[in-house]
């Protein structure tokens, strides 16, 4: 998925990585293409993880793990740093998912149970000043529930702010029509993704 | 002649009162002041409201200030750790309130609270159950949520180099929340790993200019916060 | 490979349209781009809205544009010049809009329109002629006046060394607007007097990070206003 | 004037100086103490002119001169510098004046008439942030007329803003019971400020 992800971003994006899943995106930019990624914490030009025994506990990414810096990297205080979010300056968020509705709105915080600890982090910026906002998720949650619903019915990241979605059985664009399949996954039948998915679904087009 | 440095971190600490307001810069380990926390849970200030994108890790810092019962409030983009069951504990027990913040909308409340700015507009929260009971407004057809400048009696930063008029410098992204805390303040506590001579930053290269900050410390070879975690340290 | 730079200054301003909103930095002679300004004089770009703090000086770089008749509106702080007649004789003769703003509040505007922030509160005009229709909001016991978030179609700015990908550091005072101008512009065109490698700007010292760049033109040696106004010099 | 404002300034402020005789409060910082100047164009730690010939000209203060920077000085762009007035960070400013009236509204950017191009600069920004502004001027204008009134005629820089005024004749605090003397200025007499003043003035008080 990860991989199919990064394959859509165009050369040049400035691109923020959602903790997990997300993560993996950017071992996959493909040949001939620059990304940069800009992690929330205040760092843009964010390259791979140190070797072993070369972190810096203080050159961290927004998942507080060791990272380094690219050439032509930058620091900037977390003011700044939403500013470029906020301000509508990056390109393209990848981000996982609780739930996806069909109209774009995205659930990825809080199940809204009575005894959760609330805990927000930067997502609801994200999504409401990224331009694209990609989700990454498994098409079902562990237990077998649709991720892809009619309405969330977990509390809200955001409203209609969902570009597309990648999941383990197809990639799902959000279409003013409603989830529009743009491609299946190898070997999975349209009819399939419609079982495991709780809103309707509009099935791939004739290229 | 302006001299902003003191002794110790208790020295530096020493005129936190109960009930006051503290910003406690750094995300993660990086650029999280330590020394100056623990100075604090020394001093025994209680009843404190604690600023801080999360809520500490392990049982030192800011987890130990919390665990030690002096933190009647966080405000927080982010409780959750994976290294600490002590904000959730207490939280559990009814002991301690929160208010969650976006972590863009806490880093701008703050960056309001040093501006001058008393409130502004953000589309962030949007739809969700962080904009209930707020004001909301339509400008140019798009719906923005009205949020209030955040400031504090004091902060504590830490920072890589200073100068005695309180120029400082940080180390990579260890910058994070500290300039804006620094701005947002009535008195700024700083520790430095190294304060140089005046002349020892360069002027185009100062991140938080000395109006900012009032105290500074010099903790040469600060604890870290994973290397603390993973000894299993427990502090006091 | 990103690469932002452009051959001529020509060519960084050729899609500059007649009624473009053009934020152009600089304070006094200081970060003004002015090779840019010349540039889009020869160019020819008409009705544009400009946002500075002043309205040029002598008769070359933002003076030659408004005199050139390209200027629709002035969006400043302090129109008045003492080397210059050329914006007050267009005022008085009804030729060019002007919109006052306190010079703080420019720049907040500014800033919040490269940060996300449509509108916020200032105590700045509040009880003078230039809160006069505005909205006014009590907070906290005190009066406020809202502002709304000021953004523009292109930025001209000038720095001092820049990398490929837009990265930039400038000369002292001649920051001023330019940082926050990249951040508010659609379209941010960037004159260096040195385009340096993509590792010769330290991460730590960057004051303008590569996102808030669109193209860079390298002018190695600057005209300097001051040597153009003592010079009699007239653009074109 | 100006060496009587800066014996008042304590230790250790922060000051931002208007232009014209304000600027002149540099030249005479009182042995023992430190003040560090603010200049909005984005320098703390303004120093004296270069000497001829050393001029940088993108080293310059709001008044467009060639100015130095002081070790410990540091430079920041308009949104940061204008944080640090709006945000009360400025301890002291210094400005002139067209107007002041007795409750401490401020007139110094505009006679309001028909045909002057308004401009105001950073002085509203000033008053409203800075903590105390202290106000150098004659005492009346070219043609006379009193500059200390019942209320202002010109449009307002500020309402409730100026602290104290140090004119030719005198220097007058700003109280909740209107313009009172601290100090007459030497050989002049209290009957002689009021006759040169447009609103009531209280004597000053018998140490």
């Amino acid at each position: 998925m990860a991989e199919l992800v990064a394959a859509d971003i165009p050369d040049g994006s400035y691109v923020n990585l959602g903790i997990g899943i997300p993560e993996l995106v950017a071992k996959f930019v493909p040949a001939g293409r620059e990304f940069i990624y800009h992690t929330e914490n205040g760092l843009l030009g964010m390259g791979p993880a140190p070797a072993p025994g070369q972190e810096d506990p203080e050159l961290i990414n927004a998942g507080k793990k060791a990272v380094t810096a690219n050439p032509g990297a930058s620091y900037f205080h977390h003011g700044d740093s939403f500013a470029m979010i906020r301000g509508g300056h990056i390109d393209v968020c990848v981000l996982g998912a609780m739930q996806v509705s069909s109209n774009g709105d995205l659930a990825n915080w809080s199940t809204g149970a009575a005894d959760a600890i609330p805990a927000v982090g930067g997502a609801m910026d994200l999504v409401a000043g990224v331009k694209t906002v990609l989700v990454v998720t498994q098409h079902t949650t562990k237990t077998g529930l649709p991720k892809l619903v009619r309405q969330c019915s977990y509390p809200l990241t955001g409203i209609n702010v969902v570009t597309r979605v990648y999941s383990d059985l197809a990639i799902i664009d959000i279409t003013p029509e409603g989830f529009q399949v743009h491609k299946l996954a190898p070997g999975v039948a349209f009819k399939q993704v419609c079982e495991k998915t709780d809103a309707p679904l509009l099935p791939p087009k004739e290229n | 002649m302006i001299d902003k440095r003191v002794a110790t971190p208790a020295a530096a600490v020493a005129d936190i009162y109960d009930g006051a307001s503290v910003m406690i810069g750094g995300f993660g380990e990086a650029g999280s002041p330590i020394e100056l926390i623990h100075a604090l849970i020394d001093l025994g200030a209680k009843d404190l409201v604690v600023i801080n994108n999360n809520t500490g890790n392990g049982e030192s810092g800011l987890a130990a200030l919390i665990g030690n019962g002096q933190v009647k409030k966080m405000i927080c983009s982010y409780p959750r750790s994976s290294h600490s069951r002590v904000f959730p504990e207490l939280y559990h027990a009814g002991k301690i309130e929160l208010e969650i913040v976006p972590q863009g909308t806490l880093a701008e409340r703050i960056r309001a609270g040093g501006a001058g700015i008393p409130a502004f507009y953000t589309a962030s929260t949007i739809g969700t159950p962080l904009a209930e009971g707020k004001e909301i407004r339509n400008i140019d057809g798009r719906d923005y949520v009205m949020e209030y400048a955040l400031k504090a009696d004091f902060a504590l930063i830490k920072c890589e180099n200073a100068d005695r008029l309180g120029n400082l410098v940080y180390n990579k992204t260890a910058r994070n929340f500290n300039p804006v805390m620094c701005m947002a303040a009535t008195t700024s506590i700083v520790q430095a790993r190294k304060i140089v001579e005046v002349d020892g930053i360069d002027p185009e290269h100062v991140i938080t200019p000395g109006i900012f900050v009032d105290r500074l410390v010099e903790v040469t070879v600060p604890l870290i916060e994973s290397q603390l975690i993973a000894q299993g340290v427990r502090y006091p």
